[in-house]
């Protein structure tokens, strides 16, 4: 109780400040906060967590020093636990309280869901990068949401389209049974058959699952070319190591439908090796990234993943637009955020479309042999770039309310 | 031949998969109810322990460059007296009141295990290789068959009916059975009991370890792998009924060839299999399947 | 029973004044876990039975609660109706099966059956799997007051919690809770003054397994939404260490006990990942050192005092 | 059958894997005697109690309590039949109140014992009737004491006030006078004489001067079968008994 109370002194305190300098911009109580929530010590930790608020302070402090604004930029961060109860308690507490304007990373569809509908209600903005599926952008979407980095739809999409055309045209799915699962599973099957592609089958795991041999197994059984994983992180990790043992690679190849750098490193090239997978980012692609990576690097002492880089590049347009805008009011912001393109070492010519979604290139990447790296960190061959058009949903298909206005 | 639309070469495939996760099972459902006769503890620490031991295997072959081989002689030793650190220090304390205290305090340094390992490691985890001598594989003709899931048959195999043999056919196994019935009685004829019971903690904790280093090059090394794990063996223990070592084997290898059949033949049960059938055996033998009568 | 009086002065004035120095989400928030460990202790507290699955019904009539509100579009005190109602099914299929052993294997069967629930919750097309049901309604309460009022909804969860609080505390000093500490103390004995034991193990299991689904429905009308967090076995070992931290068969521990773990989740998220350790560390120093929680240990103070001039 | 039996046993077995405890006993208790049942330790005399309140399932064999077979019924049943026992060590519950220990066995007679919606203070009607039983074993004086802070002696005579207090027509008594000072076992064992008199009891006792002073008929059980039977002179008089039993415990 104290705290607070000394809390909301402080803001008080502080709230006066502008009121002495001649404000060009109108920001509620002088100060634009920042609140990273994501998972710091769980299961997305290494793709999102400490990363991901080191790269939000990163963007802070090249905006202050670039673009010299007449406003305070406060960062602050929470761990959310990738528990949904927890992260609406504390996007709530950090709205009433602590007077936040923004929530960044959200990792994990079920806290990103229920902080920006928490935020859409207090009228603030949520810049989501960790979180992955699609309905953020479609049937939950709402105004003052942006989705950032990529979705379940851009992923799986971009990597089936190229496996298809390369050759891979027989698939089987070894599938997270759960609704994000099944979504990725859905969405990738669709456009396999589309491509020309045909899906011999499919087998739905428990989640979380450890021992994978018996779906490989299957999944083998079939005579697939290609074996499709919809599930996510120690799942992926544990299909891709098991899938070596039982020497179904490299005879049948894997498609990593939802995998992180992070993902790569922990497992190692020599049991990822070939494996295709679609990416919003890599740090080796030009020299621009390679910069940019190199400052993460020095403070992570990790490369970033594209969440990471995603955050970066979502708070800047977000303080950018709130310079532009002249204000921090919600809706002002957005309107600004939409209007302008995004212009940096993440995005070329990005745009935020009505929806919320953040449209920009992808990046179809292949894992490198272990011969072919050549310095830590380098695991991708960038074989294709998917235009972002291609990459996300067509506006035109989307189920999102706000489209059909 | 098919059996119910299964090639009779798949379905053997999938019940030599089942072996080998019953082995896991086995050796960590054994541990369990080693510990559990002589102390009446459920060791709910017994995941993480199983987990520190994949890890120690990982550190020592990264950090310390000790091979597998030496892991794996290794890894249970060093745990397994972490784990006599406990009971001295910890769990001793305990023996006077409500056994009920022994699962809680379990409990809780197993969330201070996983945390820790959590911050120093993050949760990806890490690799483990296969060790060289084992890579590559059999083929069966109606399978693939790994050499070093063969290992792990064969080293669970050895260990849990060796653990038998000694617990129920030897002199040192008598006093361990004794010590279960009547511990005074056994004070009494000069066998110093507390002793016994920091052996035979940090015995159950050695298999949990040993598990651990036989899983690290099959798994993904990760700080959670026992947590999500250890629920399965406790459900396998309440099924057994912990009331015999043979019990505890024996379920443990026979509940992974059910849940490997389930994956055959209903993949979206096999995580619950387990469970089900744990239900259906407590409305007809609340005692588990070997349980002791009450 | 004067400390009684007191005490329960002290929880209204609390109650009242909360919402004005605390956040009120986080003081609903409390509320629901104390009513969730209180439910809780009526088993471990009064019956001596270790229940190590109460996630279960917690989670699950958060769902049903979730459910009859979003999904049948019915009014949120239906919601909690058809939530503590589901609970209590819930309680009885699982007391069935589990009360028929003791201590441990008590334990470990609430465990294992809830884990089976987990899975079930994960898997049922209704509960949206790991993204859980969000944005579910507060609705109108009787109709007439608009719950997503932040006072309104306030005041709304104190008098559940007060009703469900009151329900235990009665049952505790009823005649039926007579019996119960008697089971405690020495069930054999409880036996050979023909008392069946079994069925009023399972009584109590159903009146804990339900007190704990209201608490989980109002949880789900405060935030909103229902999730996997509330069925996973982690939170089964929170509730237990809320009782034991506050005192375990203390009428109030429990409350002090879910409002130090809850306040400690909050302002512990700064901390990240050290929370998990640090819930870990005071499992152990409670058990090892404070097995009467802090409520025990003060009343034990107080009575010691006492006995002195 | 011309003498009246309250409780018979015929060929009651207990075989725990491979040993047997109780070998095909029969035992028949006669209406308003104290009965003892005596042997070395490990002869089964317990295990034969647990076995009377199903405590333990019979292997073999059938319990007969006023003619009834009662063999496939449960504890609890057993107990509201009138057949109450007490335990070796002592059975009280320590964190109730004197009275409130006593009031736990009358309460169940008034069918309330589910209300849980009810308050325990409609339970104050029994208090009276509790006062009675407290008296009649001297402890009207600890009525609020808490048990747990009772002296041991007086721990037993609240159980045996407690097993009164559902006026059994056949009391078990497990070692009464265990652990007890002289003084104690003195007190105790008139006590059970005096509520003896108008029921039965069957107790199994170590100490011989109890079971010489009061008992009418005993049973002496060695390795788990009945060795001999008879009122102490004859028992005592035993060549066997005397070599199985007194001289060991004597010795």
């Amino acid at each position: 109780m104290k705290r607070k109370i000394l809390g909301s002194a402080i803001a008080a305190a502080v709230a006066m400040a502008p009121a002495l300098s001649p404000a060009a911009t109108t920001v509620s109580d002088g100060i634009v906060k920042l609140g990273v929530l994501t998972d710091m010590s769980g299961t997305y930790s290494d793709l999102s967590g400490p990363g991901a608020l080191e790269a939000t302070k990163m963007a802070v402090e090249d905006f202050v020093a670039k673009e010299k604004p007449d406003f305070k930029i406060e960062v602050i961060s929470a761990d959310h636990q990738n528990k949904a109860d927890i992260s609406a308690n504390k996007a709530r507490e950090w709205f009433d309280t602590q007077k936040v304007d923004a929530i960044v990373d959200l990792v994990t569809t079920s806290t990103a869901l229920a902080v920006m509908k928490v935020a859409n209600e207090k009228s603030r903005i949520s810049l989501i990068s960790g979180a992955a599926s699609t309905p953020i952008t479609n049937e939950q979407c709402n105004d003052t949401t942006v989705h950032w980095t990529y979705d379940t739809y851009a992923l799986p999409v971009g990597t089936a389209k190229a496996v298809v055309k390369q050759g891979g045209k027989n698939w089987y799915f070894i599938t997270a049974d759960y609704a994000f699962g099944h979504s990725l599973e859905k969405n990738t099957a669709d456009v396999v058959t589309k491509s020309g592609g045909k899906v011999l089958g499919n087998v739905r795991h428990p989640f979380p699952g450890s021992d994978f041999s018996s779906f490989l197994l299957s999944a083998q059984a079939s005579g697939a070319q290609v074996i499709g994983l919809a599930n996510a992180g120690n799942d992926t990790m544990n299909s891709i190591k098991q899938a070596k043992e039982f020497g179904i690679t490299p005879k049948q190849s894997l498609a990593g439908l939802l995998m992180f750098i992070s993902d790569v490193h922990s497992l190692g090239l020599e049991a990822t090796a070939g494996m295709y997978l679609t990416t919003g980012f890599y740090w080796d692609y030009n020299d621009e990234t390679r910069a940019w990576s190199k400052r993460f690097f020095e403070r992570m002492k990790r490369m970033p993943t594209m969440v990471q880089a995603g955050d970066y590049s979502a708070t800047y347009h977000y303080l950018k637009a709130i310079k532009a805008a002249g204000t921090d009011e919600a809706k002002a912001v957005m309107a600004k955020m939409r209007d302008t393109p995004v212009n940096d070492f993440f995005a070329k010519n990005g745009k935020v479309r009505i929806d919320g979604r953040m449209v920009h290139d992808m990046y179809l990447a292949q894992v490198k042999k272990p011969s072919e790296s050549k310095y830590p960190w380098d695991y991708y061959h960038i074989r294709q770039v998917i235009p972002g058009d291609e990459a996300y949903i067509p506006l035109a298909e989307s189920k999102c309310p706000l489209v059909k206005k | 031949m098919d059996i119910f639309g299964i090639p009779i070469q798949a379905l053997m495939g999938q019940l030599l998969i089942g072996l080998i996760n019953g082995s896991f099972y086995a050796i960590l459902s054994l541990g369990l109810a080693i510990i559990f006769g002589l102390l009446n503890i459920i060791n709910f620490a017994h995941g993480a322990l199983y987990m520190m031991g994949a890890f120690c295997a990982w550190i020592g072959l990264t950090w310390l460059g000790l091979n597998y081989w030496v892991a794996l002689i290794a890894v249970p030793v060093v745990v397994g007296a972490f784990g006599m650190l406990i009971e001295r220090t910890m769990l001793k304390h305990l023996y006077q009141l409500d056994h009920l205290y022994g699962l809680l305090l379990t409990f809780g340094l197993a969330l201070i295990i996983e945390g820790l390992f959590r911050y120093r490691f993050g949760i990806s985890g890490e690799s483990y290789p296969v060790p060289e001598l084992l890579s590559g594989g059999f083929n069966l003709g109606f399978m693939f068959l790994p050499k070093y899931r063969a290992w792990v048959v064969a080293v669970s195999l050895v260990v849990c009916f060796g653990s038998w043999f000694i617990i129920e056919r030897t002199k040192l196994g008598s006093y361990l059975r004794a010590g279960t019935e009547n511990p005074q009685l056994l004070q009494a004829f000069g066998i110093n009991v507390p002793l016994m019971i920091t052996l035979t903690y940090g015995f159950g904790v050695a298999l949990a370890a040993l598990a651990g280093v036989l899983a690290a090059p099959v798994f993904q090394v990760n700080p959670v792998m026992g947590s999500n794990l250890i629920i399965v063996v406790f459900a396998v223990v309440v099924i057994g009924g912990m009331g015999s070592i043979m019990g505890s084997i024996v379920t443990g290898l026979g509940l992974g060839l059910i849940e490997g059949l389930t994956r055959v033949f209903y993949p979206e049960a096999s995580a619950v299999v387990i469970f089900v059938i744990m239900g259906i055996v407590l409305l007809l033998r609340p005692a588990g399947l070997f349980g002791r009568e009450r | 029973m004067n400390g009684k009086h007191i005490g329960w002065i002290v929880l209204l004035l609390l109650g009242l004044v909360a919402p004005f120095l605390v956040y009120p989400v986080l003081v609903m928030k409390i509320l629901c876990f104390a009513l969730f460990a209180c439910a809780f202790n009526l088993l471990l507290g009064y019956t001596g039975l270790l229940s190590f699955g109460h996630a279960a019904f917690l989670g699950s009539a958060g769902y049903l609660c979730g459910y009859t509100v979003q999904g049948l579009g019915l009014s949120p005190e239906l919601g909690l109706l058809a939530g503590t109602v589901g609970a209590a099914a819930l309680g009885f299929m699982f007391g069935s099966l589990a009360i028929r052993r003791a201590g441990i294997y008590f334990a470990m069967i609430t465990l294992a059956l809830a884990q089976l629930v987990y899975f079930l919750a994960l898997q049922f097309p209704f509960t949206g799997g790991e993204d859980g049901m969000q944005g579910i309604p507060r609705g109108h309460l009787f109709g007439l007051i608009d719950l997503s009022d932040t006072m309104n909804m306030y005041f709304f969860v104190l008098a559940v919690f007060l009703f469900g609080f009151w329900i235990i505390e009665r049952a505790i000093d009823s005649p039926f809770g007579q019996v119960l500490k008697a089971i405690r103390e020495n069930e054999p004995r409880a036996i050979s003054l023909g008392y069946d034991v079994d069925r009023y193990k399972l009584l109590a299991f159903v009146l804990s397994a339900a007190l704990a689904g209201l608490a989980g429905a109002t949880k789900t009308l405060v935030f909103q939404l229902a999730s996997l967090t509330d069925v996973h076995w982690h939170m089964s070992g929170e509730v237990v260490l809320m009782t034991l931290l506050g005192g375990v068969g203390t009428v109030f521990g429990p409350i002090v006990g879910a409002t130090i773990v809850v306040s400690l989740q909050n302002y512990g998220a700064e901390l990240g990942q050290w929370v998990t350790v640090l819930t870990g560390v005071i499992f152990v120093v409670c058990v090892l050192a404070f097995r009467r929680g802090v409520v025990g240990e003060v009343a034990l103070l107080i009575k010691r005092s006492g006995i002195r001039p | 059958m011309s003498t009246d039996y309250i409780l018979q046993t015929t060929e009651l077995t207990k075989e725990f894997k491979g040993f047997v405890a109780v070998d095909k006993v029969n035992l028949q208790v006669q209406r308003g005697t104290i009965h003892a049942l005596i042997g070395p330790n490990g002869a089964g005399k317990t295990t034969v109690f647990n076995l009377l309140t199903k405590f333990l399932t019979p292997t073999r064999g059938t319990i007969r309590f006023n003619g009834i077979d009662i063999t496939p019924e449960k504890s609890a049943q057993i107990a509201r039949r009138g057949i109450v026992r007490s335990f070796q060590i002592s059975a009280v519950f320590p964190h109730l109140s004197v009275l409130e220990n006593v009031r736990v066995a009358l309460q169940r007679k008034l069918g309330t014992s589910f209300h849980f919606w009810r308050s325990a203070r409609s339970l104050d009607l029994l208090n009276g009737r509790a006062m009675e039983l407290l008296e009649a074993v001297d402890l009207q004086s600890f009525a609020d004491s808490v048990t747990v802070e009772l002296p041991y002696g007086r721990k037993r005579a609240l159980e045996i006030a407690t097993t009164l207090a559902l006026e059994p027509e056949l009391m078990l008594l497990d070692e009464p006078t265990q652990g007890m000072g002289h003084e104690d076992v003195g007190r105790v064992a008139d006590l059970i004489k005096r509520v003896a008199a108008n029921r039965t009891v069957l107790m199994v006792e170590h100490n011989l001067g109890v079971v010489s002073h009061i008992c009418d008929t005993i049973t002496v059980l060695q390795r788990g079968a009945v060795l001999a039977e008879g009122p102490y002179e004859v028992v005592s008089a035993d060549p066997r008994v005397l070599e199985a039993y007194m001289g060991t415990a004597h010795g």
